[in-house]
C-alpha cells in the first residue's frame, strides 16, 4: 500500500529542459569564476547560445503519436515540439540582439543569460504540460524570471515601474488562474486535461456552471499573459519601460508559451465545450485586435507602437482560437512563428538605433533613416510589411491561414473583422516606412557600432520572414503533422 | 452540517476581499498582501474539494502554490525595494511615468 | 519555349535587386541601362513566348508554369503558378513592350535627378509586380501582384516626396487603392466560399459546367466586389480621385504605370473573369453603367483643365470609362483591343507632354506654352499623331478600338450607351486638339526665362516617342474590322461571345450589314466635329473660348472645380468628422493631429485611437479594474451567457 | 460541534481580511493577514490537511509574511504613505464590482454541488497510511516533474531578489 513505486518516466522526454538548466547554472558559474572583465562576458552569450543550440538538438518527438510522460502530465508530440523551436528560436534571437545591448546599458550580468533560458524552461513545460499543475508551475516559471528581466536596468525609475506593475497585475491574474483552476478541479475531480475531457464527455456536455465558470477564469488568467483585451492593460506600460531585448522577448515567447497552453487547455480539455468558449473568445478577439490597431495609430514611441501592435496580433490569433480547426491550429503555429521573426526583427533594429538610456526610440527619430543606411531602413520595411501582412512576407500567409480557418468554420464575420484591422494596421506600419524614406532627418545619425551578433539575428529574421513569405508550404506542413496530435 | 458550499462561499469571500482591496488600496505592500489573500482564498477552495472529492490532488496543489507564492514574495518585494529606492514611495498612485 | 516563361518575372527582379542594393554605388549610366536592358529581356522573352503559343493549335493555348507549391492547407491549394494564354500574351507584350521604351525615354528623363537608382528600382520592380499580376494562374496570386503594383505607384507618386503635394498624393492614391483592394479581397473570400478553389481554371470551368444559374445572389455579389477592386485601380467612378493628383510623378511614371498599364489592371481582371460577369447581368448593367458615366464625366472635366498632365489624366479616366463600358456590355474583346490602343497613344501622349514639360524648364500650365511647334518638331509631330489616335481619326489605333466599342455599345446594349459614348468621343476630340493647339499653336506665350532653354529632347527620349508613334498609326490594324487577328487571338479565352458572333447577328439582324460602316463613318464625322470646334474656338478665334466661358459661367466654373467632387467629399466626410472632434473631443482632452491625413476614415480612426489611448491611464489600479470587469463579463457569458 | 467550530473560525477569518484591506498601517495589515492564514491553517485541519495547515503556518505565516514585515520595516514606510489618491471616483466602483464578482461566484456555486469525480482518497484510507506520508509518496513519484521544476522556480526567485534589491552588484 505504501510502497513507493517508480513511475514510468522518460528522461529523453525532459532532455531540452535538462539542458537548458544546467547552461543556466554553467553560465551562472562561469560569471562567478571568471574575472570582471568585459571580454570574459563575451563568453556568456556564446554559452548560452550553444545550449539552446544543443536543446533544440535534442528535441525530439515521436512521429505521429503523443509520448506521455510523468504520470500522463508531460506529453511529448509534435505540437510541443514546434512549440518548443519557436521559443528556442526566440530565446536565441534574444541572446543575440541583447549581446551589444546589455552592454551598452551597462546591465551586463551573467544572470541575464540564466534568466532568459530558465524562462524558456517554464515556456516549454507549459507547451508540453498536460495537466494544469505543470503549465501552472511553467507559467510562474516563465513570468517570474521575465518579471525580473522587465526590472534588470534596475537603478532606471522606468524599468522599476514597468517591473511593479507587469509584476502587480501577473500575480492578481494569477489569483483569477488559480481560482479557475481550483474550480475545474472541483467538479471534474481532475487536473489532468485528458481526465477533464473524458469527465466532460461522460456527462455529455458542460452542464455545470461551475465548471463553466471555471473555465472562464482561466481563460481570464491566460488572456492576460497573451495581452487580450481587456487584460492587456500592462503590455504598453511593461512594454516600454523594460529593456528592449527583454521587450522583444516578451512579445513573443511569452505569447506563444501562453497561447500554446491556452490551445492545449481549450482544445484538449475542453473540446467538446466549444460553443460555450467559442463566443467569449469571439469577442475577446474583436476586441483584442481593434483596440490594439485603433490605439496604435496615435503613438507616437515605437516601443509603444509596438506594443500595441502585440496587442492587435494576439486579437488575429484568438481568431485562431476560435475557429479551432486543423487549419486554426497549425494556422496559430505558422503565425506564432512567422511573429518570432518578423518582431525580433523589428525590435533588433530599434535596437541598434537607439543610444544609451533608450534614446532615439520616438517614431519621428527615424526621418531620413532610409537614406542614411539604406539596409536597415530596408529590413524594418519589410518587417513593417510583414506585420501589416503585405504580401510576399510571413505575415502575409499567417493572416491568410488565420482568416481561412475563420471563414472554413464558418465565422465570416470574425474574417470580415479582420480584414478590416489589418487594413487600419497598415496605416501605422506604412507611416514607419513613410518616415524613414519621405522625411528629412531630424537628427545626426551618429556611426552605429553594430556587432556581429546582432546583425546575424536581423538577418536572421529577414531571412525568415521572406521564406515563410514565398515558400511557406513546407513549415505549413510541419504545423499541420502538430496539429494531428492535439485532439 | 457543513458542506463544501460553506467552505466555497467562504473562499469566495476572503477573494473577492482581496480583489476588492487590491482595487482600492495604494501601498504597493498592502496590494501584494491582498492579492496574497486571494491566494490563500484558492488554497482553500483546494482544500475543500480535495476534501469532498476524496482525492490528494488539492493538497499538493497547494503545496506548489505555496512554493509559487514564496516565490513571488521574494522578486515582488525585492521590485518593491528597487522602486522604494529610486521614488522614495511605494504608493501606487505615483509611480505613473508611463501612460498612454 | 512557354517554359521560358519565369525568365519574364526574373529579370525585371534582378534589376530591382541589383539597383535596390547597389544602384548607389554604380554608375548612372550603368543603372539606366542595366534598368532597360532587364525590360528589354523580358519583351524578348515575351516575344518568344508570345511565338511558342502560336505554334499550337488555338484552342490548346493554355499553358500553365508551375513554380513551387506556395500556401497549402486541407482543402486549400495555391501554388504559385503562372498561366499563359492569349490574354496574358497580350497582356505582357503591352507591358514590357510600352515598359521598355518607357525605360529607355526615363535615362533621358530622370538623368538629372538624384534619386535615379530609386528610380529605376521603384521601376523595375513595378514591372514585375505587373507581371506577376497578369501572370498568375490564381486570384490570390494576382492579388499579390494588385497589391505589389499599388505599393509600387505610392512610392513613384511620391518620388519627389520633398513637395508636399507629391506625398499627399501618395497618400491618397494609396488610401483609395486600399478602399478597392478590401472590396477585391472579400470578393476572393466569397469565391473561395463558393467555389473552394482560387485557380482561375477551376473557378470558370464550374462556371461553364453551369452549376450556378444565371443572376445567382452570390455570383453578383463576387463580381460586384471585384468590381470595387476594379474601380479603385483603374480610376473609375467613385474611386477616380486619385488619378489626377497622381501626376505629382515624374512624367515616365504616369505614361507607364497611370495610363498604360496599371490602371488598365481592372479592365484586364475583368476580362479574365468574363465567365463570371456573364452569370451576372445586373453587375454588367452596373460596369457598362459607371463606365459610360466616367467616359462623360471625366472628358467633361477635361475640357477645361490648364495643366497639360491633368487633362491627359481626366483623358485616360475616360478611356478607361470606354473600357469598362466595352466589358459591361460583355465586348470583351474590344475593352482589350483599346486597352492595348490606348497603351501605345496615351504613353505617347504621356511621353511627348514629358517633352514639352522638359524642353520648357519643368512648365506644366498650357496658357504659358503656345507655338512651339517650331522649336520640338520631333514632339509637335509624335504628340499630332497621338492626338489623332486618341481623338479617332481612321486609320489610327484609337479610331479602330473606339469604334468597335461604341459599335458594341449599340448593338449589345442600347442607344443610350451609345450616345453618351459618342458625345464622349466628341468632347475627347474637342479637348485633345484643344491641348495641341494651345501647346503648339497659336503665339508663343512662354516666359523668357524658359524659352532661352527651350531645346529638343535628346535621342534616347526621342526614340520611344517614334517607336510609339509607330505603334499608335498601326496598332489598330491588329483589330481592323474584316480580318480581326487580335480577335481571333483572343477567342479561346474571351470565348464565343468575342464579337464575330454579334456581327454575324448584326448582318442577320434588321440593322442590316450596313451598320459597322455607317458606324465608322459617324464617328469620324464626331472626330471631325470636334476637332472644327477645337479648330474655331482655339485658332481661328482665340477670344472665343473666353467668351463662352463667361456666358457660361456657372458650367465653366464647374467644370474648373472638376464639378466640386474633391470638396463634396471633404463635406461629406472629411469636415463633419473634423468638426465634431474638434468640437466635442478637442476640448474634452488632448488630441494629436495625425500629420495632414488626407482620408476621413483614417483621420477619424486615428482620433478615436488617441482619445482610446487615455483608457491607458497608467494607474495599476485602472488596470486591475479593467481585469475585474473583464472577468465579471467573462464568468457572466460563460456561466448565463447560454 | 465542529459545525460552530467554522463558524467562528470563518468569522475569524473573514473579519482580519476586512481589516486587512481597510488597515492604514501596513504592519496592523501583515498581522491581520498573519491571522487570517492561522485561522485558514484550522480550516485545513478541519478538513483533514494536516500537512497542508502545518505548511501553512510555517511556510506562509511564518516564513513568507515575516519577509513581508521584514520589508515594511525596512522601508520605514509611514501610516500616511497613501496620501496621493489619484483615483478616488474608483473606491466606490471597486467596492460594487467585487460585491457583484461575489454575488455571482455564490450564485453559480449554490447552483450545484460538487459532482466531480470521487477518487481513491477517502478519510479512512488517508488516516491508515498518514496524510504527510501519502503527500511525501505522491509528490516523488506521480508529482516528480513539477516538484523538480520548483526548485528551478525557487533558484530563479532566489537570483531575482539579489539582482533586484541588493545595493551593490
Amino acid at each position: 500500500m505504501t510502497n513507493v513505486s517508480i513511475m514510468t518516466f522518460n528522461i529523453l522526454s525532459i532532455l531540452p529542459i535538462l539542458i537548458l538548466s544546467g547552461f543556466g547554472m554553467i553560465v551562472l558559474l562561469v560569471d562567478v569564476l571568471s574575472s570582471r572583465r568585459l571580454g570574459e562576458k563575451n563568453l556568456l552569450a556564446y554559452i548560452s547560445l550553444i545550449g539552446i543550440i544543443l536543446a533544440a538538438i535534442f528535441a525530439r518527438s515521436p512521429a505521429g503519436t503523443t509520448l506521455f510522460s510523468f504520470n500522463e502530465s508531460f506529453a511529448i508530440d509534435n505540437y510541443s515540439l514546434f512549440f518548443n523551436f519557436i521559443f528556442l528560436l526566440s530565446t536565441g534571437l534574444t541572446i543575440l540582439i541583447s549581446h551589444s545591448y546589455i552592454k551598452r546599458e551597462e546591465i551586463n550580468h551573467g544572470e541575464y543569460y540564466a534568466l532568459i533560458l530558465f524562462s524558456t524552461i517554464g515556456m516549454m513545460l507549459m507547451a508540453a504540460g498536460a495537466d494544469l499543475l505543470n503549465i501552472f508551475i511553467g507559467l510562474e516559471v516563465m513570468s517570474i524570471s521575465i518579471y525580473i528581466l522587465t526590472g534588470f536596468k534596475r537603478s532606471k525609475l522606468i524599468s522599476n515601474e514597468a517591473s511593479l506593475k507587469y509584476f502587480l497585475l501577473g500575480a492578481f491574474a494569477t489569483g483569477f488562474l488559480l481560482y479557475g483552476i481550483s474550480l475545474v478541479y472541483g467538479s471534474t475531480g481532475a487536473i489532468n486535461l485528458k481526465q477533464i475531457a473524458s469527465f466532460i464527455a461522460s456527462k455529455g456536455g458542460i452542464s455545470d456552471p461551475v465548471l463553466l465558470m471555471g473555465m472562464g477564469l482561466i481563460i481570464i488568467g491566460l488572456g492576460f499573459k497573451v495581452a487580450s483585451v481587456p487584460f492587456h492593460a500592462w503590455v504598453p506600460d511593461v512594454y516600454e519601460g523594460a529593456p528592449t531585448a527583454i521587450t522583444a522577448f516578451m512579445s513573443v515567447g511569452p505569447k506563444a508559451a501562453g497561447f500554446a497552453a491556452f490551445l492545449r487547455i481549450l482544445i484538449t480539455a475542453f473540446g467538446s465545450a466549444h460553443d460555450e468558449w467559442q463566443k467569449i473568445i469571439y469577442i475577446l478577439a474583436i476586441l483584442t485586435m481593434t483596440t490594439g490597431n485603433v490605439i496604435a495609430i496615435a503613438q507616437t514611441n515605437i516601443k509603444r507602437m509596438l506594443a500595441y501592435s502585440s496587442i492587435a496580433h494576439a486579437g488575429y490569433l484568438l481568431i485562431a482560437l476560435v475557429s479551432a480547426n486543423d487549419m486554426g491550429v497549425s494556422g496559430t503555429l505558422f503565425y506564432m512563428l512567422a511573429y518570432t521573426f518578423m518582431n525580433i526583427g523589428a525590435f533588433a533594429i530599434v535596437i541598434v538605433l537607439s543610444r544609451k538610456g533608450d534614446e532615439f526610440i520616438q517614431i519621428n527619430d527615424y526621418a531620413g533613416l532610409g537614406f542614411k543606411h539604406p539596409l536597415l531602413a530596408l529590413a524594418m520595411t519589410l518587417f513593417m510589411f510583414s506585420m501589416a501582412g503585405v504580401p510576399p512576407t510571413a505575415g502575409f500567409v499567417g493572416k491568410f491561414y488565420i482568416f481561412s480557418a475563420a471563414i472554413k468554420s464558418g465565422y465570416i464575420g470574425l474574417a470580415v473583422i479582420g480584414v478590416i484591422n489589418s487594413v487600419i494596421s497598415v496605416y501605422y506600419y506604412l507611416r514607419i516606412t513613410v518616415i524613414m524614406y519621405m522625411k528629412e532627418p531630424t537628427r545626426e545619425f551618429a556611426p552605429l557600432t553594430i556587432s556581429p551578433l546582432i546583425v546575424a539575428a536581423i538577418a536572421i529574421s529577414v531571412i525568415g520572414t521572406l521564406h515563410l513569405g514565398i515558400f511557406p508550404s513546407k513549415v505549413m506542413e510541419i504545423a499541420q503533422q502538430a496539429t494531428l496530435m492535439l485532439k | 452540517m457543513i458542506t463544501i458550499t460553506h467552505y466555497l462561499v467562504l473562499s469566495a469571500i476572503l477573494f473577492t476581499v482581496g480583489v476588492i482591496g487590491v482595487l482600492i488600496r495604494r501601498n504597493a505592500i498592502i496590494i501584494f498582501m491582498c492579492i496574497e489573500l486571494m491566494l490563500n482564498a484558492v488554497n482553500l477552495s483546494f482544500v475543500a474539494c480535495a476534501h469532498y472529492l476524496n482525492s490528494m490532488q488539492g493538497q499538493l496543489f497547494v503545496f506548489f502554490t505555496m512554493t509559487v507564492a514564496a516565490a513571488e514574495a521574494a522578486v515582488g518585494l525585492a521590485i518593491i525595494v528597487a522602486v522604494f529606492r529610486n521614488k522614495e514611495t511605494i504608493n501606487i498612485d505615483d509611480i505613473n511615468i508611463m501612460k498612454w | 519555349m512557354l517554359n521560358l516563361v519565369a525568365l519574364i518575372l526574373l529579370f525585371p527582379l534582378i534589376g530591382t535587386v541589383i539597383n535596390g542594393l547597389a544602384g548607389k554605388r554604380l554608375r548612372k549610366e550603368t543603372v539606366g541601362y542595366l534598368a532597360c536592358g532587364a525590360i528589354g529581356l523580358s519583351f524578348l522573352v515575351s516575344f518568344m513566348v508570345f511565338i511558342g503559343l502560336l505554334q499550337l493549335p488555338p484552342d490548346e493555348r493554355l499553358f500553365e508554369k508551375h513554380l513551387f507549391r506556395w500556401i497549402e492547407s486541407g482543402s486549400f491549394i495555391s501554388a504559385a503558378a503562372l498561366q499563359v494564354d492569349p490574354l496574358s500574351v497580350v497582356m505582357i507584350l503591352v507591358i514590357t513592350g510600352v515598359g521598355f521604351l518607357i525605360h529607355l525615354y526615363s535615362i533621358g528623363y530622370m538623368h538629372h535627378d538624384k534619386g535615379y537608382h530609386r528610380y529605376f528600382c521603384y521601376l523595375n520592380l513595378f514591372v514585375f509586380s505587373m507581371l506577376l499580376l497578369v501572370l498568375s494562374n490564381n486570384f490570390l496570386l494576382m492579388f499579390i501582384g494588385w497589391e505589389a503594383v499599388g505599393l509600387c505607384s505610392y512610392l513613384l507618386i511620391g518620388f519627389w516626396f520633398e513637395k508636399k503635394s507629391a506625398s499627399d498624393a501618395a497618400k491618397k492614391a494609396f488610401v483609395v487603392n486600399r478602399v478597392g483592394d478590401f472590396g477585391f479581397a472579400l470578393g476572393i473570400m466569397l469565391i473561395f466560399l463558393t467555389f473552394h478553389s482560387i485557380d482561375f481554371t477551376e473557378v470558370f470551368s464550374a462556371v461553364s459546367h453551369g452549376n450556378f444559374e444565371k443572376g445567382s445572389f452570390t455570383v453578383t455579389m463576387i463580381t460586384l466586389l471585384l468590381f470595387i477592386g476594379a474601380t479603385g485601380k483603374s480610376a473609375q467612378i467613385p474611386l477616380y480621385t486619385w488619378l489626377p493628383d497622381a501626376m505629382e510623378g515624374p512624367t515616365p511614371v504616369s505614361a507607364l504605370i497611370h495610363a498604360a498599364t496599371m490602371v488598365t489592371a481592372g479592365v484586364y481582371m475583368i476580362a479574365r473573369c468574363n465567365a463570371l460577369y456573364l452569370l451576372s447581368p445586373f453587375t454588367m448593367t452596373v460596369v457598362a453603367s459607371i463606365g459610360v458615366i466616367t467616359a462623360l464625366f471625366a472628358a467633361s472635366v477635361g475640357l477645361v483643365q490648364n495643366d497639360i498632365k491633368r487633362v491627359l489624366a481626366y483623358s485616360t479616366i475616360s478611356q478607361l470609362g470606354y473600357m469598362f463600358l466595352a466589358c459591361g456590355v460583355g465586348a470583351f474583346t474590344a475593352g482589350v483591343f483599346h486597352l492595348m490602343t490606348h497603351a501605345f497613344f496615351k504613353a505617347l501622349l504621356f511621353l511627348a507632354s514629358g517633352s514639352v514639360i522638359h524642353a520648357l524648364s519643368g512648365e506644366q500650365d498650357i496658357r504659358k506654352m503656345g507655338g512651339l511647334k517650331p522649336h520640338i518638331p520631333v514632339t509637335y509631330k509624335t504628340f499630332l499623331i497621338g492626338t489623332v489616335a486618341i481623338a479617332g481619326i481612321p486609320p489610327f489605333a484609337g479610331f479602330f478600338s473606339k469604334d468597335e466599342i461604341l459599335l458594341e455599345a449599340l448593338v449589345r446594349g442600347n442607344f443610350i450607351y451609345w450616345s453618351l459614348g459618342a458625345f464622349a468621343a466628341l468632347l475627347t476630340a474637342f479637348y485633345m486638339f484643344r491641348l495641341l493647339f494651345m501647346t503648339f499653336h497659336g503665339e508663343c506665350r512662354v516666359d523668357h526665362h524658359a524659352m532661352e532653354h527651350l531645346h529638343e529632347s535628346p535621342k534616347n527620349m526621342t526614340l520611344p516617342l517614334v517607336a510609339l508613334a509607330g505603334l499608335s498609326f498601326v496598332g489598330g490594324f491588329f483589330g481592323i474590322p474584316g480580318a480581326n487577328a487580335l480577335e481571333h487571338f483572343l477567342a479561346p479565352v474571351l470565348g464565343g461571345h468575342g464579337h464575330t458572333e454579334v456581327r454575324g447577328a448584326v448582318s442577320a439582324g434588321h440593322h442590316g450589314a450596313w451598320l459597322p460602316y455607317l458606324m465608322m463613318v459617324i464617328s469620324t464625322a464626331i472626330a471631325l466635329v470636334g476637332i472644327f470646334l477645337a479648330y474655331q474656338m482655339y485658332i481661328k478665334k482665340p477670344g472665343l473660348s473666353k467668351k463662352l466661358a463667361e456666358r457660361f459661367r456657372l458650367i465653366h466654373k464647374l467644370l474648373l472645380n472638376k464639378y466640386y467632387v474633391d470638396e463634396i467629399y471633404d463635406a461629406i466626410f472629411i469636415n463633419p468628422t473634423k468638426k465634431i472632434s474638434t468640437q466635442v473631443l478637442w476640448k474634452v482632452i488632448d488630441v494629436r493631429m495625425i500629420d495632414g491625413s488626407v482620408n476621413g476614415i483614417a483621420w477619424l480612426v486615428g482620433r478615436i485611437g488617441s482619445v482610446l489611448r487615455h483608457l491607458q491611464t497608467g494607474y495599476i489600479r485602472n488596470y486591475a479594474f479593467y481585469i475585474v470587469v473583464g472577468c465579471i463579463l467573462i464568468i457572466v457569458l460563460a456561466v448565463f451567457g447560454r | 460541534m465542529l459545525a460552530y467550530l467554522f463558524y467562528i473560525v470563518a468569522a475569524i477569518t473573514v473579519t482580519t481580511a476586512v481589516y486587512l484591506i481597510f488597515e492604514k498601517n501596513p504592519v496592523f495589515g501583515a498581522l491581520y493577514l498573519i491571522q487570517t492564514m492561522v485561522s485558514l491553517a484550522v480550516l485545513y485541519i478541519l478538513l483533514e490537511a494536516q500537512f497542508v495547515a502545518a505548511v501553512q503556518i510555517i511556510v506562509y505565516a511564518g516564513a513568507i509574511m515575516v519577509l513581508f514585515l521584514f520589508v515594511i520595516m525596512l522601508l520605514n514606510l509611514d501610516i500616511g504613505e497613501e496620501t496621493k489618491n489619484a483615483l478616488p471616483y474608483q473606491r466606490i466602483p471597486a467596492i460594487l464590482m467585487g460585491i457583484a464578482l461575489f454575488t455571482i461566484i455564490c450564485i453559480v456555486i449554490r447552483s450545484k454541488l460538487l459532482q466531480g469525480k470521487q477518487d481513491q482518497y477517502t478519510t479512512a484510507f488517508v488516516q491508515g497510511v498518514g496524510n504527510t506520508k501519502l503527500i511525501g509518496n505522491l509528490l516523488f513519484t506521480e508529482y516528480l516533474l513539477p516538484f523538480e521544476i520548483t526548485s528551478i522556480l525557487l533558484f530563479v526567485a532566489a537570483i531575482g531578489a539579489i539582482m533586484l534589491a541588493k545595493r551593490k552588484l
